[in-house]
């Protein structure tokens, strides 16, 4: 009998099985590559588990240089992908090129706005909001003497290069530690580099020994320096994109999470399904789509609850957070 | 600004940035010494940091990572050297060649067999050494103590490579088929052996400088992380007038550039106009001091044996 | 005929050694090497949309090519292109929106401008130096890239260039006056494909017709010969990384006004330093320099194309261009071949 | 007792010549044997095969009575074979020392400068060739730098000396010297193959000499039995006119005049002093002396390649002291530099490009700065069959052609545009004696036409046969200017060693 129930389920399984096989989305990535341990990746690991998990057929193309840019989404579009997803603000031009030749083809770009086109959807994330948690939590720990730290009160923020997301979680981490801490001095650095971590590893030294007790990296690959130099010197870093705890546990004080993989599943799950919606989308503190990661054991409960009612606050629009870094 | 000079951590990462860059250009030495422009050596770093990586976290023992390192640095040098010196290839466009190859194929190994979440956090590291005494001077000891045992290496590698060089007989072989291999091979030597030589030293200790920046300075690898200094080295070199403390001295000097604009970075200047003081002082220093540099005589030309 | 074989099959069979290996690879990692080549190929000329991007991305590799076969025809290394590139597209695109012109105006002036920049930043620093103080050019041109590169940073995040009100780090766009247009639809191909040409001609002439470049050639090949023949040595240095410099500004102003139509923030463009290898691929011969540009430049679009319809990743895309590029410069591995084979029959004839 | 050398049935092809084709040679034990030919013949050639630097195609080599098998030249020096290089094969950046002792260093790992030194200075006073073994090759001088060259040879303990051309750039002393040694070598029973294109010197020095033309050897004769005619006949396979016969002397205006010239060098080392003198028109003035007397700088200021100190120079009675080396040109005067290859010549340009590397933008060939190629060929077509230049492709790279040819090229340029003062310096260095012919003939003809020639040769011989008026310089110093018909060899050799044998003569100018 089962033998039978398996004969029946399957045709149906099939049909659905095959429907979403046709459904093809193509991603291309910016000049930053898979690797650049941001948003790129991020979103090649949401497009692997929409392969995963929903059946549709995906395929990356990963630029080489700026120009490549509109023949690769052209390309995709001419094969006949119903999605395409641009990855990062650097395909801001190139989208809004491609997608107006293409008015059949839906589009997906991460980190950019592009508000008049019917088949372009724009996922941005407010990265200020978990970038101020990430701030609270810093200025609090700094306050309180949690920990590791001394209490210098001063922290810091190495980025990789002045663009929007960057400068989005650094204004947010500035806002966040000022309004716990008033009193507390934050260093603001760039190594101009997302792929040179020996250089954000001697950055975050030299905000060491400046005084920084709490680094927070924006900086991609350059960041996994900047957290080495964390665990060398026995201080906190904060991680960044991704729950980047596990790279070291007792001196991460926590991650601000950019959850780029699930806006690209999502967007994916939605067009199949018919639900494609073009403008933009914010992912905030309130849809999950931006949020701390693990927080160091080190913390007390009650500073958590502070940051936690934070978060709240921010959902609640209680607390207005800038995406502007100021002087 | 006394207060940055004073500062023992720009001192420290001085020494830390120019390690990277000292290992190769003493390499980039010793290929060029004996005739051979060895481009390749930023491809060599990237190859070798993301072998360190592999061999140190597949047997649990840095030691073993960075002399698995060290193997295929060789491996790839020796293929250069093929190419360049018994091939006749030429040197620059096979340099290249083996950088973008070695930029691929890291960054596809480093997901076929690591995947998204990058190279293994409990991938170990160096050892860093604290020499006794001198770590208990104040300034002094946040300066010169607690590096990766590979600065301390590179300090080492250095006395020996000028020992080399410049007071051993293989040495002088090695500078006479740079400068000369038409009268080095009539006084009986072996060009084209010592040329391989000359590139496989370049390829050991460019392999070295790769792995410190995996292994040494952290414990992991990232794609293109050598950014580069397989390039600035080579420049270092050519300051330091393809001697082993020229090379030092140059490689210094950009570190210390390097992390000066790093202590400046919070100063009222424009930070990007902060980033070009390496560079800038780079230039002062080779026009300041007249910088005309001469380079082996038979530098970078292709040599056939006679017979 | 037999002559002509003669001249190819050493090329021929280097890339066909290229091709094997890299076909190993893929077996090995599990891609198939026929789609992947074939893709290669199609993506890089299958289509006049191809071959049209593929003609585009040749665009700047010829007149950085230009460039730094000029300096290397000259004796000097020149392997700055990538500064002399950057500057020349920050002057094209600053003239390119600050001033409202009649085209014909428009757009001369801004390659102009960008030639006469990137000319001077290859010719004040490292020409004066090498010149006067013999400061080696391939330390200052490198260096000189490197503070280009900054300088656009500098320019861009939030800086005087960067596009009033908006947060992303790029200039605003060129004017219309100011674009190159495109000379195929939906590609990249812009008219300055003709400039590129007419550049590699111009070069040609001027290296190989003029008297100064025949002064310039003079003093590449012997400068003690130049200055016993009474030729001006410092000032033929100065003035041929001037001139190299000068082509790699153009290369960026022609990529500005033609494509991007506005500058982005970025780490390199990488033309600097791909030309360095297109111009020892052409022999530093301005005509061969078209050549050596489409091959990189149909490698690369190639590459992007085998990624879309074999899959091959795009770091795959690089392992096989390193390798055709080794084997190409190695070519001399088709005797070694050809040995192997003589003495295998050899071997076998005795036996 | 056997031959020390037995060369059998050697034949060298290269890819456009046969360089060697069936060579037989003997030479004895204790003997000097001196192999002639023309340049190209494939003397250096058969050296090279001998040395282990080339592969022969085909033949045997039997030295010391077992056959010869080398695989390169470290195992001739093993087997006692020396060979002191036509072209040096020094590296100039290196010591005395390093140069004579690598690839043979002394024992052990670290290069013992001490020990090199030592060994150096007992085989220099063995054999009388003193010498600073820390000295920078690049500093000597190129008669410091043959020694130098042939203590390498002797450093290996050699027992077949090869000389290929060591006397090309020595002066008469030096040269004299050499012999000397040689001789002395001969006693101790070494055995020595000496190759040089002066025939005078083949004679002195040698017991058998082996002529060679066109790849093959074309006798060996007892030096003893032959003289110089034939000599010269059986290498050219043709009668050679010797003694060039010069017309009359019948001088013109001035047309150089250099007055009170100093030179002082980078270092402010003082170069050239206080020297003066004038050439005429149809005069050939001869500057005689030692190598690195200070000739070169001197004409090398003249020619506004270097800074003077002080003095001035005028040119038919203009003051061209500050004249720049093109304006120089523009003025009528030419030059042949002393070294073709570095100085003379653009080697990865074509025949006709170096025919015009000076004229380039005269209206003839150039027009608004657009060279016209088809008239820098035909010129190139006319001077290319004019001097003789083999082969006559004017397509054909600088670098392709052998240095007489390079050198003809040279002498097409200079001497082609009839100038009104020519400065040759050493213009048939490594010459042989047919090419030698030619240029000394070209050289007259200018002179007869009424050009003012300055012919600056460390060759005795060539500046005693042309000169009208021989000046002689030593360590900057003009020491005196004498009559090129009645001065001897030995005047002019005391004089170039510094001392005045008559100070009258100096005073009186
Ligand atoms: N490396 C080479 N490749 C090709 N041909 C060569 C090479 N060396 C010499 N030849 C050829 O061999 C011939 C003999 O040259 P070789 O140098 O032996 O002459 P030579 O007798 O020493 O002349 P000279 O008296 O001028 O030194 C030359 O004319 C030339 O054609
Ligand atoms: N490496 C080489 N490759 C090809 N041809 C060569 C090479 N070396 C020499 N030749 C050829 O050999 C010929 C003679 O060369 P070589 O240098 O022996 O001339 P030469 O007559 O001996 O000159 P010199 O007067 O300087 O002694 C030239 O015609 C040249 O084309
Ligand atoms: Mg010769
Ligand atoms: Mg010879």
């Amino acid at each position: 009998s089962s033998k039978t129930k398996q004969e029946s389920t399957q045709p149906q399984q099939t049909t659905e099985a095959n429907k979403n096989k046709n459904f093809k989305v193509g991603l291309v990535t910016d000049v930053g590559g898979i690797n650049d341990r941001s948003f790129n990746q991020m979103a090649y690991e949401g497009l692997q588990r929409a392969a995963k998990e929903l059946g549709v057929t995906v395929n990356v193309i990963q630029s080489k240089q700026m120009t490549d840019y509109v023949p690769n989404l052209t390309n995709f579009a001419q094969q006949g992908y119903d999605l395409v997803i641009s990855v990062g603000f650097m395909m801001h031009d190139a989208t809004e090129e491609v997608s107006q030749k293409f008015p059949n083809t839906k589009f997906l770009i991460i980190d950019s706005e592009i508000t008049d086109r019917p088949n372009v959807a724009s996922a941005m994330f407010k990265e200020q909001e978990v970038g101020y948690l990430a701030g609270a939590l810093a200025g609090l720990v700094e306050k309180e003497k949690v920990g590791k730290v001394k209490g210098t009160n001063i922290i810091g923020a190495v980025g990789g290069m002045q663009i929007p997301p960057v400068d989005r979680f650094i204004a947010g981490y500035q806002q966040g530690a000022k309004a716990v801490n008033p009193d507390i001095k934050i260093l603001i650095n760039y190594t101009n580099n997302f792929n040179d971590p020996a250089a954000g590893k001697q950055m975050a030294l030299t905000q060491i020994s400046q005084g920084a007790e709490i680094i927070f990296q924006v900086a991609g690959g350059t960041g996994e320096g900047v957290i080495k130099a964390a665990q060398e010197k026995n201080l906190y870093a904060i991680g960044v994109d991704a729950d980047q705890s596990y790279l070291a546990p007792d001196n991460v004080l926590t991650s601000a999470v950019k959850r780029v993989d699930v806006a690209v599943y999502d967007v994916i799950k939605d067009a199949l399904n018919g639900n494609f919606k073009s403008g933009i989308m914010y992912f905030d503190l309130k849809n999950n789509g931006v949020g701390l990661g693990k927080i160091n054991k080190d913390v007390p409960q009650s500073i958590i609850d502070q940051v936690n009612q934070l978060a709240k606050d921010i959902i609640d629009g209680k607390i207005q957070v800038s995406d502007k870094i100021s002087k | 600004m006394k207060e940055i000079l004073l500062n023992p951590q720009l001192w420290a990462a001085t020494l830390a940035m120019a390690t990277p860059l000292a290992l190769p250009a003493l390499g980039g030495t010793f290929s060029e010494r004996s005739g051979v422009v060895n481009i390749a050596m930023e491809g060599i770093m990237l190859i070798a940091a993301f072998f360190a990586v592999m061999f140190a976290h597949m047997t649990g023992n840095a030691w073993i990572g960075l002399l698995g390192a060290i193997v295929v640095g060789l491996i790839v040098a020796l293929i250069f050297a093929w190419a360049a010196v018994s091939l006749t290839a030429n040197q620059i466009i096979l340099g290249m060649a083996i950088n973008i190859f070695a930029s691929g194929v890291t960054a596809y190994l480093l997901n076929t067999i690591y995947g998204f979440t990058g190279t293994p956090v409990d991938t170990p590291m160096l050892p860093t050494v604290e020499i006794p005494i001198i770590k208990d001077i104040p300034f002094v000891g946040h300066v010169l103590s607690g590096h990766s045992v590979i600065v301390y290496l590179m300090i080492i590698i250095l006395f020996i490579s000028d020992y080399f060089l410049f007071h051993t007989n293989l040495g002088l072989r090695l500078r006479a088929v740079g400068e000369n291999p038409e009268a080095a091979e009539t006084a009986g030597i072996d060009v084209i052996k010592l040329r391989y030589l000359g590139v496989a030293l370049s390829g050991l200790l460019s392999a070295m400088g790769g792995a410190y920046l995996s292994i040494g300075a952290l414990n992991s690898f990232n794609p293109d992380m050598t950014s580069g200094r397989g390039y600035i080295a080579l420049a270092a070199m050519i300051f330091g007038k393809w001697t082993p403390f020229g090379s030092f001295g140059a490689s210094l000097l950009f570190g210390f550039a390097t992390a000066l604009s790093m202590q400046l970075q919070n100063t009222a200047f424009s930070k990007n106009l902060i980033m070009m003081l390496p560079y800038a002082l780079t230039i002062l220093a080779l026009v300041g001091i007249g910088g005309k540099s001469v380079p082996p005589a038979a530098d970078g030309v292709p040599y056939t044996p006679k017979k | 005929m037999k002559n002509l074989w003669k001249e190819l099959y050493i090329p021929i069979v280097a890339v066909l050694v290229a091709i094997i290996i890299g076909s190993i690879i893929m077996l090995a990692t599990g891609f198939n090497p026929v789609k992947a080549y074939v893709s290669l190929f199609i993506g890089a000329f299958g289509n006049l949309n191809n071959i049209a991007n593929t003609l585009a991305n040749a665009v700047p590799l010829i007149l950085t090519g230009l460039g730094v076969a000029i300096s290397f025809k000259t004796g000097l290394f020149n392997i700055g292109a990538e500064g002399q590139y950057w500057i020349g597209a920050i002057v094209a695109v600053w003239i390119g929106y600050s001033f409202s012109l009649p085209w014909y105006i428009h757009i001369p002036l801004a390659l102009i401008a960008a030639m006469i920049a990137g000319g001077l930043w290859a010719g004040i620093v490292p020409g004066l130096a090498k010149a006067y103080t013999g400061a080696n050019e391939v330390i200052t041109t490198m260096m000189m890239s490197y503070i280009a590169i900054y300088f656009s940073h500098f320019l861009l995040e939030f800086g005087p260039m960067m596009e009033k009100g908006s947060t992303i780090p790029q200039s605003p766009l060129i004017k219309d006056s100011a674009v190159i247009p495109f000379l195929i639809k939906n590609t990249q191909l812009s008219y300055g494909i003709f400039i590129a040409l007419a550049a590699a001609i111009f070069v040609y002439w001027f290296m190989f017709k003029t008297t100064w470049g025949f002064e310039m050639r003079a003093v590449g090949y012997n400068q003690r010969a130049a200055r016993y023949a009474g030729m001006n040595v410092p000032l033929n240095m100065v003035f041929a990384l001037g001139l190299s410099g000068a082509f790699a500004g153009l290369a960026g102003a022609v990529q500005m006004l033609g494509v991007q139509h506005r500058l982005y923030d970025s780490f390199t463009s990488g033309y600097g330093y791909t030309a360095i290898v297109v111009a020892l691929l052409a022999n530093n011969h301005p005509i061969g320099v078209i050549f050596a540009a489409i091959l990189f430049a149909a490698l690369g679009t190639g590459s992007q194309y085998m990624q879309l319809n074999a899959q091959v990743p795009g770091q795959m895309a690089d392992v096989i261009t390193g390798l055709i590029v080794f084997f190409v410069a190695a070519h001399r591995i088709a005797e070694v071949i050809k040995d192997l084979l003589a003495r295998k029959q050899k071997k076998e004839v005795k036996a | 007792m056997s031959a020390i050398l037995e060369v059998r049935n050697i034949t060298k092809r290269f890819p456009k010549v046969v360089a060697n084709d069936n060579v037989n040679l003997t030479v004895e034990r204790g003997e000097i044997h001196a192999i002639l030919g023309e340049n190209g013949a494939g003397k250096s050639t058969l050296m090279n095969i001998i040395y282990g630097l080339y592969k022969p195609d085909s033949g045997q080599l039997i030295f010391d009575g077992e056959e010869l098998n080398l695989s390169g030249p470290h195992e001739a020096i093993e087997k006692g074979i020396g060979m002191v290089h036509q072209h040096f094969m020094l590296i100039p950046v290196f010591t005395v020392a390093e140069n004579i002792v690598l690839g043979a260093e002394p024992k052990g790992i670290t290069y013992d400068r001490k020990k090199a030194n030592e060994l150096i200075r007992e085989i220099s006073e063995k054999y009388h060739l003193e010498i600073d073994p820390d000295a920078k090759v690049k500093d000597l001088s190129v008669g410091l730098q043959q020694r130098v060259e042939i203590l390498k040879a002797f450093y290996r303990k050699a027992k077949l000396l090869i000389l290929d051309e060591p006397t090309a750039m020595l002066t008469p002393q030096e040269t004299q010297k050499l012999f000397e040694i040689m001789r002395e070598l001969k006693q101790q029973g070494m055995s020595i193959i000496f190759i040089s294109h002066k025939l005078e010197e083949v004679l002195e020095i040698s017991d058998r000499v082996t002529v060679m033309r066109r790849g093959k050897t074309v006798g060996t004769l007892k030096t003893k039995e032959t003289n110089e005619q034939e000599l010269a006949n059986l290498m050219v396979g043709r009668e050679v006119v010797l003694r060039i016969e010069k017309s009359e002397y019948k001088p013109g205006d001035v047309v150089l005049s250099v007055k009170n010239l100093t030179v002082v060098d980078q270092q402010n080392v003082t170069r050239v002093k206080d020297v003066s003198f004038e050439i005429r028109e149809g005069e050939i003035f001869g500057l005689a002396g030692i190598d690195g007397n200070g000739q070169l700088e001197l004409v090398e200021a003249i020619m506004g390649l270097r800074p003077k100190k002080s003095g001035s120079v005028f040119f038919y009675g203009k003051d061209v002291t500050n004249f720049s080396t093109r304006q120089l040109y523009r003025e009528g005067i030419s030059y042949i530099p002393q070294d073709r290859q570095a100085d003379g010549l653009v080697l990865d340009f074509t025949i006709a490009e170096n025919l015009i590397l000076r004229e380039y933008k005269d209206p003839t060939y150039s027009r608004r700065g657009v060279i016209q190629y088809k008239k820098v060929y035909e010129n190139a077509e006319k001077k290319v069959k004019e001097f003789d230049v083999r082969p006559p492709e004017y397509m054909l790279k600088a670098r392709n052609l052998s240095g007489g040819n390079q050198q003809k090229v040279i002498l097409a340029r200079e001497v082609g545009y009839n100038p009104k003062l020519l400065i040759a310096v050493q213009p048939t260095r490594g010459m042989d004696v047919g090419a030698i012919e030619y240029i000394h003939r070209r050289i007259l003809e200018l002179r007869d036409k009424g050009a003012a020639i300055f012919l600056v040769s460390l060759e005795l011989e060539e500046i005693m046969s042309l000169s009208d008026r021989i000046g002689v310089i030593y360590k900057g110093q003009l020491m005196d200017i004498l009559d090129g018909k009645t001065a001897t060899k030995e005047q002019i050799g005391l004089l170039m060693a510094g001392s005045r044998f008559d100070k009258t003569t100096l005073e009186a100018r």
